[in-house]
């Protein structure tokens, strides 16, 4: 066959191994999103001025922590992928960035949403929102690169590069809430100090951000998998043609 | 002077274009790649100018690995590929001049001179026939010599006086101790030639 | 050292006989800029106020536009093949046409700025400064544009691509340089935010012909 | 008919392949309208009174960008050579890429304006005009733009010789865009300027197949 | 059925190609172009493609001049030219299914299969050999069926095996009552064959 076999048994390993986990990671996301949509719609109490709005915190904070950690996550394995060479960092970087994407786009919006009450418009041009926005733009040319290149090993090298290179964005999306004074808020879990805010918030927070990165785990180990089968399926395929 | 490869596999698109394929070339002699459309003679030689990196395998230069010493390497060879390298609103004299700089070398009149273009050395490039640009381009061999020349169809669209032209530059280039890696379809009826077969056992029938 | 700066005077030589390039860029930077007036109303005190947002908008826009000209033509005709074959480092090559650029394409919508600065109502130390903040901003554009031009070289018609992959990277380069200008009309101190630009020049000039020329030999294979 | 139909299905056939045209088009008039209230800072009532005319400099100038599209790519290949020799007439093989370049890089622009103009801060009621007024003046943009593509179709970057060309011809639809939106705004009868923007529309309908036809028959010789 | 060209003249940037130059073609004849480069073959092919206007001069067809119906005479020619006219991003069998359908005809398969090309008629153009492209390129001969081919180096980059193949197809061609015009290097001993020299009086030495 018309391929290195070497390249194939790292992933032959790692499929084993992500089937493996697949069923747990999906049963732990429907529990975890279950039980953090309750405690986040429910038992939470509802703040003194925004009443029920602030509940929008529960999908939007941790959506931002996603959007930002699978992009890091992203540049950490493309990283693997250009020095290492490893066959499975490239494709799982690219598995990842719809998903981030999508996380990205769901902190937007739901920002967005709950900027009309708290700021009365739906959108500003302050630095967290629009370092936030540019990390959208990034996502979106990560995976325009990935279509552009027949050649899906080039393909991989090209948007790693890009990767790299907009991993920049992401401490100005972090800090830019004290470098610059925004109207956003300025971090209160994620701080040098320890987290600053009432438990009967906290924990729901973090239920989610558990509930996400699940959920994030599961799609993700769909998507991977559907990669390297679709790598191996044209592979197939041309050998198929040349015989 | 030798120029060895050892095992070279080239894969393209996730396909196997050839593998394990060696040769090795020492000064004085000619290598024609041969081989049907597609065998990967374009890629062959591009993986030798070191454009294209092999998946495995090795090239040599001089009994040492280029990979050592790249740079070292890369000025032992000319490559002249499908494409010209040559800017149309610049003349055939100002191309070669940069490219003679660029390679710290200063035989743009004796270049010019060989290959017969010095009556339209000063017109740009970009109105010359095919086989006039082909010229402009092959003279480069001459204005920036290299011990090394690895020449992609060198002759096509040349006409039957400028081939011969071009197999008596070969011929003093080897003649002089150079070496030549040659891929083409046509037959030149060099002397001394060794043949590389690409559609033999170390090639596939890629189609 | 000589081929290095041979390339730089190779790539002027070519902008100036393909179809005078400085002119081109420079129009068309003239065009954008007066398209807002026009699509704006002529307001003096409107304009006066989104000035240095509508010259730094159309510079940056100006130059994505002249980006594909630094490596797509040499990838086109083959001559990158044989740059990436010299015996200069692919990394100083990429500096050099980086230098062309930036020669070519930006520093002459530097000059002609004041002009239309005037014409948008600033006041007289906003445009100075504004030249300024150009000057120390502006190698940022060229240098994260090679590396743009660098990753869709091989692509038919990616330009827009490019400019995908480029813009967001100029955003920091369009706020501190706007903040600069701004500062100064209003009489605040616009040191820091000068110094800001630099620092990203800087950190370009470093980062990205490393970035462009590892782009590069993935164009070529 | 038959070819005609065939040559915008193959052409839309190839904007899709390319690396997904739409999205980039998209996303770069996104990034160009983005552009500007990061420039001109964040208030929110210069944002809506610059709104048009941000929205509409916008896609011009997403436009303009991909007018090389038009006719360069089978200029290079030498499918421009064969398109000319196929027994339809000149004129209708220029509409039909025309047409093609519309559907695939203006049409999108229109469907995402809304979304932008919220951004911007535009009344609902401006945003409705916004889209009327694109759909009815942006046909302009393709039919003027494939007039200028054919004439610098031969050229070697010719992209910025494009611009300079185009954006002048771009200008009345930019103007009587804007006023029906701001017409809309404040109220007052947006009628006229709707109706000039399709007189502009049906006047280039008529002469521009018949100009960008000519201009090929040059750039082939 | 017959082409005849009547005192052409071709001026190219200021510059005198060649003047007073006719023949004339008749069904089931080859007309071999030849000429040093730059003597103006490409030049005259395009010119009787109506691609490029002469100075002075006329083309008939079937003894009308081709000014009096330019659309009828286009469609009974096929031009092939050094570019290939081919997208990369689409496959072979869709490139040759547009231009099929862009002439009104409907052979694309059995093209595919005379120049050999079942086999890879489904990966994009794009990753294709220079050989390859170019027998994708000739399949148009075939798929687009027209009296007088109008050919500038057709075989340039073609394999010997397939050299052969493309003889066979031309002679096929004029057998059938079809005509060609040929601008090659390579002699390909067709019999038959006319030749026009542009070399001789009627060009002048170019350089
Ligand atoms: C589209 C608009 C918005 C965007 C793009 C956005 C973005 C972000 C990001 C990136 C984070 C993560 C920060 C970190 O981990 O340090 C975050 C956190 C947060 N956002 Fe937003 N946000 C938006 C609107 C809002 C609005 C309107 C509010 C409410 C007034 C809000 C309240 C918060 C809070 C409370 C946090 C948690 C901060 C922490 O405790 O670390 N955001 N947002
Ligand atoms: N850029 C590319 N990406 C992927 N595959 C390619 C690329 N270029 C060529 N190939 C494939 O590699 C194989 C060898 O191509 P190559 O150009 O080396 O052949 P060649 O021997 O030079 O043929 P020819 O005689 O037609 O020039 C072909 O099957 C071709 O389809
Ligand atoms: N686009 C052009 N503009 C101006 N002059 C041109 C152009 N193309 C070619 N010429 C000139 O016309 C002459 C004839 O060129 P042509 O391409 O017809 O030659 P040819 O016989 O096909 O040569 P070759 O064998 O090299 O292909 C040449 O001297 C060339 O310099
Ligand atoms: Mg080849
Ligand atoms: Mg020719």
């Amino acid at each position: 066959m018309a391929v290195d076999l070497h390249k194939f048994a790292n992933p032959a390993r790692f499929l084993r191994i992500t089937s493996a986990i697949f069923p747990w990671a999906a049963i732990v996301t429907v529990l975890l999103l279950a039980v953090g949509l309750y405690l986040a719609l429910f038992a939470s109490p509802e703040d003194y001025q925004q009443g029920a709005t602030v509940r929008i915190m529960f999908v939007h904070v941790p959506a931002a922590w996603m959007a930002m950690s699978i992009y890091v996550m992203m540049a950490i394995s493309s990283a693997t992928g250009l020095i290492w060479k490893h066959p499975v960092a490239d494709l799982s970087a690219k598995a990842a960035a719809p998903i981030g994407a999508c996380f990205t786009f769901l902190a937007l919006v739901t920002g967005s949403l709950w900027g009309q009450p708290m700021w009365g418009t739906f959108w500003v041009w302050d630095a967290r929102l629009t370092s936030m926005l540019i990390l959208f733009f990034l996502y979106l040319g990560y995976m325009a690169i990935w279509g552009s290149f027949d050649d899906q090993s080039k393909a991989g090298k090209a948007a790693a590069i890009l990767v790299l290179i907009g991993a920049i964005n992401v401490p100005i999306i972090k800090f830019s809430v004290d470098w610059w004074n925004t109207l956003h808020q300025p971090a209160s879990v994620a701080t040098m100090d320890g987290p600053k805010i009432h438990s009967s918030i906290l924990t729901p927070l973090l239920v989610m951000g558990l509930a996400y990165t699940s959920l994030f785990l599961t799609i993700f180990i769909i998507r991977v998998k559907a990669e390297i089968l679709g790598r191996r399926l044209r592979i197939l395929r041309l050998a198929h043609v040349e015989d | 002077m030798s120029l060895t490869a050892i095992n070279l596999r080239c894969i393209r698109q996730d396909r196997l274009i050839f593998t394990d394929l060696g040769f090795s070339l020492k000064a004085g002699e000619i290598l024609w790649v041969q081989g049907r459309n597609g065998a990967g003679k374009s890629s062959l030689l591009r993986m030798i100018a070191g454009l294209l990196k092999p998946v495995s395998g090795e090239i040599q230069w001089k009994g040492a690995s280029v990979k050592e010493d790249p740079d070292g390497y890369q000025d032992q060879f000319r490559y002249i590929g499908h494409q010209e390298a040559l800017k149309p609103v610049l003349s055939a004299r100002e191309n070669l001049q940069f490219w003679a700089d660029f390679s710290g070398s200063h035989n743009v009149s004796a270049a010019l001179k060989e290959f017969d273009l010095e009556k339209i050395a000063d017109s740009p490039v970009g109105i010359m026939s095919a086989g006039q640009k082909k010229r402009t381009n092959l003279a480069r061999l001459i204005s920036s010599p290299a011990p090394l020349w690895i020449l992609d169809e060198p002759i096509s669209s040349l006409d039957t006086h400028y081939i011969e032209l071009f197999k008596k530059q070969l011929e003093k280039h080897v003649a002089a101790g150079g070496m030549a890696l040659l891929a083409t379809h046509q037959d030149l009826n060099l002397p001394s030639v060794h043949k590389l077969d690409l559609d033999g056992p170390r090639g596939r029938n890629n189609e | 050292m000589n081929k290095f700066t041979n390339l730089i005077i190779r790539d002027i030589r070519l902008a100036v006989r393909q179809g005078s390039a400085f002119t081109m860029t420079l129009s068309f930077f003239v065009v954008a800029v007066t398209l807002y007036p026009l699509g704006v109303g002529p307001e003096l005190n409107i304009l006066a106020r989104i000035g240095p947002g509508v010259l730094w908008v159309g510079a940056l826009l100006s130059c994505l536009l002249t980006l594909d000209r630094i490596f797509q033509a040499d990838f086109e005709d083959g001559s990158l093949d044989q740059l990436m074959l010299g015996s200069l480092p692919i990394e100083l090559m990429t500096l050099a046409k980086i230098i062309a650029h930036w020669l070519t394409s930006v520093v002459p919508l530097i000059l002609i700025t004041p002009i239309l600065a005037v014409s948008l109502n600033m006041p007289a130390d906003g445009i100075w400064v504004m030249m300024l903040a150009l000057l120390v901003g502006s190698p940022v554009l060229s240098l994260i544009g090679a590396v743009g031009a660098g990753l869709t070289v091989g692509m038919r018609r990616g330009g827009v691509l490019l400019s995908l992959l480029v813009l967001p990277l100029y955003i920091p380069v369009l706020i501190f340089g706007v903040a600069a200008v701004e500062a100064a009309i209003a009489v605040l101190p616009m040191g820091p935010h000068i110094l800001l630009l630099a620092g990203l020049s800087l950190g370009a000039l470093v980062i990205c012909p490393i970035a462009a020329a590892a782009a590069l030999r993935l164009a070529v294979e």
